[in-house]
């Protein structure tokens, strides 16, 4: 590979190693685009300087959307004049992470076209991201895209582009339609997404089963999980089979969270009203259990990382709820669900207060009430131990039951 | 919901392409009725579905970070191997997926040709989440790519093997914000400043609003101050602790510092909840120091900790798995990562962490 | 230490009588030299040494609040069967030593005749901890002695026996004070307000310090205010949770209410540290009338928990553990209890008891 | 027995069924004492209206003293004279609640004489309680008892008297000599219980074993343990005894909280390593088990009950101490140990805060750096997991280490 006009000892000593070098992929950009090529002179610059080189602030954007470009201006641009602006597009993944190499190829040409021949696949939330375009090159990148069928992400206070695990695509554990869901909430919420009016971010993530390989659980508001009701189905045969490869009441058995386990004389037996559905006898023996029949899904809500309050995962809101009936109405009930979560934390929520944080601070009593879902057993760990209990009513002197929340 | 804006043919508002249009045929025929998987090497598993149909998945690693060059490297394989379909994986590895056994060996002699490791499957080191970096993000405490390069140089092996106890998640976020979501990772890196924000007190005014300024502190640090007759804000150095939440919310207040950004380690995180309920990662080492282009102490440290996980935890146990069977004691024990004050929680929930119990290993 | 006022002859300061003049010969013979026990059946156990001597144990189940006539009832017995040697236990049980074996039947039979029962050992319902209540304290919500006296009636047959699956542990306190420190038992009944305190603006200038009444409330529901031109406090009632601390600290500040002072089962709690950890008793009923003499609403709600109990748990297994195996959603739905908002914790660190998983019976 | 002159149709319900009646006692001690029987007019009133009788506030106590002594005033002496005063005495229990006829006899005589002729044999804190004094009679009733050799506990903002389990007085278990520790610990604090100067209570409790019969862990500001170093003692042969009567497997080996423990082939192997010392297999097999020889004690801090920032049990100060030896030094590690505590809080603590508020009100680190105690793994359940980490140096320019504190 040629390199590049920088002196770049220390990136150079990382085109080295059996990993492939993003390094060289910098350099293999940089071929084509004069800018990547000024962006590695200032990552060079942030290793030897220890920080980094970018400003803060600074827009770019495309008309009448609020949300899915990161403007992005270098601190150097006199040393580097192809970074003062370097900026990033988000672009709406295909649901699954499938692609044809034919967009493939077409996603390769604008970014050569129009940005700086450099992609992420994918930006940690899950979009394509394509980087190194100026503002005046912004309308043009996104048009192309959208030519191409990709839209832009979120950004910003907006709901951000949802994503989910390859489910019933290629996986036989899916409870769900993983891809149907994610295509179809992100089509609903397009103009949530493109036009920031939230507090703060808000995040979907989809898992077929509760393996949950998008991670769902601990980075997005509202985690949909698939799960069954019904009993694990086991094949006793196969169950035979894996007995002659390993300790199946050492491996499976003994690791079941609930104990609700038993393989004696050869036969395996589960006692399904105490199975908490954690996947791992499944993970363990695919070929000899599966999930069950009646399936369906389960939101939990509120993961988020440390600021401001904390990192949070989320929590047990819908133990279990038909998605796969209510794919057929459309998924109304759960459009109805999140419109609910977002009236709520439009009305109550402060600025850049996550949905989390909020359910925090009012209560999660007060917030189910709100979204009139019951308090269920399922949502907590264990009931309160301290008695400071908030009582909405009581009693007065002429008998009578008095409501003081009206 | 799509409005297509018919005048000036401008087109918004289209949400993603159709993932029915992107799927193989062997998988539209049966979406759903996969029956069973079997990993046939490290890297290469199997679906068998209902139909009987068989599909080969091959997972490639990627540096996430790509040139164009490199999606049409992977595009022409596709088109060579897979009926020019490919996808990526939610760990940014690349699956090539098969109708034909007998294409497993070439393609993979070709990725190889390429440079591209084979692996990441089952109990294998998998590829590390990351985010921007210096390459790319304002707030970064630290290189993103650079870390990756060097961690996955150095533990190659384990990615395209299949040699841990279970599977081993490693994240990596520049700063606090977590974009990779290290929060619950088996191994995540992490970027930290450690020198409070610097008040360019002038500007506080004209860049900032000085009220979200100070909602942004998780520890109420940041005040409003008047200095040289301008509204600005200062900042309680004793309380800081240098989330740099407040720079993200006032571009005044910057936070990055050459001798003070470095990296801290956490460990024992999980999501799935296989077994056990997931869990956040925690604390094992609380700095160490950028040191690029390859980051020895952090590579020693990762080392350290999957060398003691190697030889320590049972097959099939997760990172989190093994440290609660010995013991956090043992951990620090047998990694020689030293315990200090900063390990105990003094945040919000800080009070729900402590050892209510006489359970002690003596 | 010990200051003995010479002088007047006044004493003071010299601490309790010392323990070794109040020991059993038995006891100091073989002091530290106890090689095991064996529970000989319910209420009695013996205690073997290294020298081979034998200790019988008697417990017997007191009223706690004993007449000076029941002391000496009880010394009496300890004259003429344990050398005049006896001691409580840390529930409020007598015990009475005995280094003759064939002394143990004729024993339980004067203590049966004075109307005490023997047991409250090993697999039975203990004695119930209690406080003062409305017998001796201002600020309770409810009587104690009265609802231990109606619950032990209810239980006898548990105390004298040892027929549950394992110790269960009752306390009372009667009110958030806690006295009977029910906080870690397996089944707690507190003595619960629930109307905010009134204030009596007049008096609290004279009365009470405000700051500190202000400070007393965990939920900052306490405001100064001044009301006709006096300096006192206001109650938010929205966020008033009823603790009565404000009271503690202010007597201008009653709480108690006929109608709405009433109790709260807890279960779940434990202190040992066998097989798991110590754990805070967790809330079952958030509500139940005062209904003297007998309660019948608390009766009925703690007969519901141990018949539950008894059935359902495994041989061994202590309230704590049953619940746990089982799951909380289960234990609501075998005891038909509610499970209302106020389950869910919402003070303090309540963030730390959600389910942050996707485990379920479903 | 005879009753009392109030009518009383509520109490006497009470005086019904098989558990004995304290209602009973109350007529017994009323017999002799017409206060007591005003006090069960008092206590059938507050079962009519539902609540308590008594005043808030009012004084009692003896001279030099700031403790021991709660005043107790009734809100209607006018109808229950009697009980216009009805205070209480806390009392030194004898350590292991051992007592002899003879002494218990004179107690009961001072309680006749000089109070209502009731008792809480003991309080819930362990003190013996006399309930139905005057001001007037304190002092004598004070001096009487000290001629018996008792003093007063605590009360108010003070140090309580400590109290303990049986130990190994009547335990096999008792790593420690928990009654001479806690004797010590009474004589030595005399000053800090009589005289109130702490911020609040104060509350020490010692427990031979985990097994913690005094509940030392969920009800005592401090509380020490006993607790072995070494490997369980094995008698396998009585192992083998056990083995007829239950299945140890299901109820020891398999219920051990680090799963160290493995029982194959009738023998039973621990990895005292691995063994958290939680008593359960020792407590299944007292007669095949027994702690190791190398005993000593853990020292747990800050339980406490809800008010005012909810409930704490005792988190671990010390995993492992040499009691036993510092018991031939006069407890000197403990005393000093106990006063740096007491000084830290005294130096930091507001007024009714308690140790364990404290403490997590300025960090656990900060307590701990105060005391000059290490930081220990053992100390928490895990690790921080939120990277809010308050680090207290920083490096500056000329690449010097700097401490801002100093
Ligand atoms: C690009 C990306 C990292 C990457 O390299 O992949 C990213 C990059 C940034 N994130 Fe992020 N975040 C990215 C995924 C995440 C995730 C992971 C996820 O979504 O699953 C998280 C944690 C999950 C969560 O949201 O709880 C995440 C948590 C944050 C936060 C903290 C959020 C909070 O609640 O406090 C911030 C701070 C903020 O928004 O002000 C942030 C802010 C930012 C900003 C916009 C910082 C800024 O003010 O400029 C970064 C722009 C850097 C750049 O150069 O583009 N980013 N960010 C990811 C988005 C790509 C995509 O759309 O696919
Ligand atoms: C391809 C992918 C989904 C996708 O839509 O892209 C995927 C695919 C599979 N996962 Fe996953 N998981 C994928 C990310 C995840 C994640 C998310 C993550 O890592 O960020 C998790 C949660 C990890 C965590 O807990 O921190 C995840 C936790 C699991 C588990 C539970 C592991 C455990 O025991 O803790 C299983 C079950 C197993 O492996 O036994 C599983 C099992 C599987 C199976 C066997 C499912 C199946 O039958 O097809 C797939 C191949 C397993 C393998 O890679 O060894 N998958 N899996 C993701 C591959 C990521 C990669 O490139 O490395
Ligand atoms: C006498 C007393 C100590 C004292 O100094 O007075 C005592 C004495 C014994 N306890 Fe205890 N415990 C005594 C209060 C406690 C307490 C404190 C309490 O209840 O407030 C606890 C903690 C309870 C909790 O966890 O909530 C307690 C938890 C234990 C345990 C652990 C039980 C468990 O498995 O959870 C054992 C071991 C056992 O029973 O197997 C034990 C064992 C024992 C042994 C067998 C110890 C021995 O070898 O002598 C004694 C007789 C057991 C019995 O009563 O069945 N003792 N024991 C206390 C009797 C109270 C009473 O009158 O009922
Ligand atoms: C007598 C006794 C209850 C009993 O019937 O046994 C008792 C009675 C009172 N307690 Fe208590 N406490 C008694 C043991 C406890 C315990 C249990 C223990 O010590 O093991 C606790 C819980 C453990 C703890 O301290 O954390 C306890 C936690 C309280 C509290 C809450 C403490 C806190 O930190 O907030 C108060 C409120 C206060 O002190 O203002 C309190 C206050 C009171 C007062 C003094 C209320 C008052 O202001 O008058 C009660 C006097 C009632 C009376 O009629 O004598 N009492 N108190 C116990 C003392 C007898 C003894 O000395 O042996
Ligand atoms: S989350 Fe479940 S359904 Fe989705 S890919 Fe992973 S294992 Fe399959
Ligand atoms: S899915 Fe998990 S909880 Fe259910 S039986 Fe299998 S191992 Fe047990
Ligand atoms: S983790 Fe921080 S530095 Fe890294 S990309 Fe995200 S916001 Fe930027
Ligand atoms: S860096 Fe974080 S902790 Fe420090 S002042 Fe800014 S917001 Fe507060
Ligand atoms: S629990 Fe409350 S009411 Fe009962 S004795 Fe203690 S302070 Fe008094
Ligand atoms: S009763 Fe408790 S919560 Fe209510 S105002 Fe008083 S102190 Fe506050
Ligand atoms: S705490 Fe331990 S040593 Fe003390 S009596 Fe109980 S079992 Fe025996
Ligand atoms: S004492 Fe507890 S932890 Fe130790 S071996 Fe016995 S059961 Fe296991």
């Amino acid at each position: 590979m040629a390199g590049t006009k920088h002196k770049t000892p220390l990136l150079d000593d990382l085109k080295e190693g059996k990993w492939p070098s993003f390094v060289k992929e910098l350099e293999r950009a940089a071929q084509k685009s004069p800018r990547t090529d000024d962006l590695i002179g200032l990552l060079e610059k942030s290793y030897r300087d220890h920080i980094p080189h970018w400003k803060h602030g600074g827009m770019a954007g495309v008309k009448g959307y609020g949300a899915g470009i990161v403007g992005r201006f270098s601190d150097s641009p006199e040393d580097f004049p192809g970074t003062q602006e370097y900026h990033t597009a988000r672009i709406n993944q295909i649901e699954g992470f499938f692609y044809t190499s034919d967009v493939l190829r077409k996603l390769a040409d604008i970014c050569d076209e129009h940005a700086g021949g450099l992609f992420n696949f994918h930006g940690s939330t899950g979009d394509i991201q394509i980087l190194g375009f100026k503002q005046k090159e912004a309308e043009e990148l996104f048009q192309k895209c959208a030519q191409l069928g990709f839209d832009l992400g979120g950004s910003g206070s907006a709901l951000r582009t949802p994503s989910c695990c390859v489910g019933p695509a290629r996986c036989e554990w899916a409870n769900y339609d993983t891809l149907h869901v994610t295509d179809n909430l992100t089509r609903e919420f397009q103009n949530e997404m493109h036009r920031p009016t939230f507090n703060y971010k808000f995040k979907i993530k989809c898992a077929g089963c509760p393996n949950d390989c998008i991670a769902s659980g601990a980075r997005s508001d509202l985690s949909i999980v698939g799960v069954w009701k019904d009993n694990i189905r086991i094949d006793q045969d196969q169950v035979a089979e894996y007995a002659k490869k390993f300790d199946i009441k050492k491996y499976v058995v003994d690791k079941c969270p609930t104990h609700c386990m038993d393989y004696t004389d050869d036969k395996l037996t589960i006692d399904d009203s105490n199975c908490v559905k954690c996947m791992h006898c499944i993970n363990s023996m695919p070929k000899a259990l599966r999930p069950g029949l009646q399936k369906g899904a389960q939101i939990r809500i509120g993961a988020k990382v440390p600021m401001v309050q904390g990192p949070r995962l989320g929590f047990i809101l819908v133990p279990f709820y038909d998605i796969n009936k209510d794919k057929e109405e459309d998924y109304t009930f759960l459009k109805d669900l999140i419109q609910k979560i977002w009236d709520f934390w439009d009305e109550y929520g402060t600025s850049r207060e996550r949905i989390g944080e909020l359910i925090q601070r009012v209560g999660v009593g007060n917030f189910l009430e709100a979204i009139e879902l019951e308090p269920l057993p399922e949502m907590v760990e264990h009931p309160r131990a301290n008695p400071f209990i908030k009582f909405e009513e009581y009693l007065v002197a002429d008998e009578e039951e008095e409501s003081k929340e009206g | 919901m799509p409005d297509v804006d018919k005048g000036t043919v401008r087109i918004t508002d289209i949400g993603p392409p159709n993932y029915e249009n992107f799927l193989p045929p062997i998988i539209k025929k049966n979406y759903g009725k996969w029956l069973y998987h079997e990993i046939l090497k490290p890297g290469v598993m199997v679906h068998v579905s209902e139909t009987k149909d068989k599909l080969y998945t091959v997972r490639v690693g990627s540096t996430r970070i790509v040139s164009s060059d490199f999606v049409r490297d992977i595009s022409n394989l596709a088109d060579k191997y897979c009926n020019g379909y490919l996808r990526f994986t939610t760990r940014n590895n690349l699956e090539f997926l098969l109708d034909k056994e007998e294409n497993i060996e070439p393609l993979i002699k070709e990725v190889q040709a390429l440079g591209f490791p084979v692996g990441g499957m089952d109990h294998s080191l998998g590829n590390i989440v990351h985010t921007q970096g210096w390459l790319h993000c304002h707030t970064s405490a630290s290189d993103a790519s650079g870390v990756v390069k060097a961690l996955m140089d150095e533990f190659y092996d384990y990615f395209v093997g299949d040699k841990l106890p279970a599977k081993v998640r490693m994240a990596f976020a520049c700063c606090l914000n977590m974009c990779g979501s290290v929060g619950a990772s088996d191994i995540a890196i992490v970027g930290m400043h450690r020198r409070p924000p610097t008040v360019m007190a002038d500007r506080v005014k004209d860049l900032c609003e000085i009220p979200s300024t100070i909602a942004a502190c998780p520890v109420d640090a940041v005040r409003p101050k008047t200095i040289n007759g301008k509204p600005s804000v200062e900042i309680d150095e004793d309380r800081c602790v240098f989330c740099g939440n407040c720079y993200t919310v006032c571009p005044a207040l910057p936070i990055a510092d050459p001798l003070n950004d470095g990296l801290a380690i956490f460990v024992g995180g999980k999501v799935a909840n296989a077994r056990t309920k997931p869990t956040f990662s925690k604390l094992a080492v609380p700095w160490l120091p950028n040191n690029p282009p390859r980051w020895p102490e952090v590579i020693e440290a990762v080392r350290t900790i999957l060398e003691a996980y190697k030889d320590g935890a049972r097959r099939g146990e997760r990172v989190s798995e093994w440290i609660e069977r010995i013991g956090w004691p043992k951990f620090f024990k047998i990694t020689g990562f030293e315990f200090t004050k900063y390990h105990i929680d003094d945040f919000r929930l800080g009070e729900a962490t402590m050892n209510y119990s006489n359970y002690a290993r003596l």
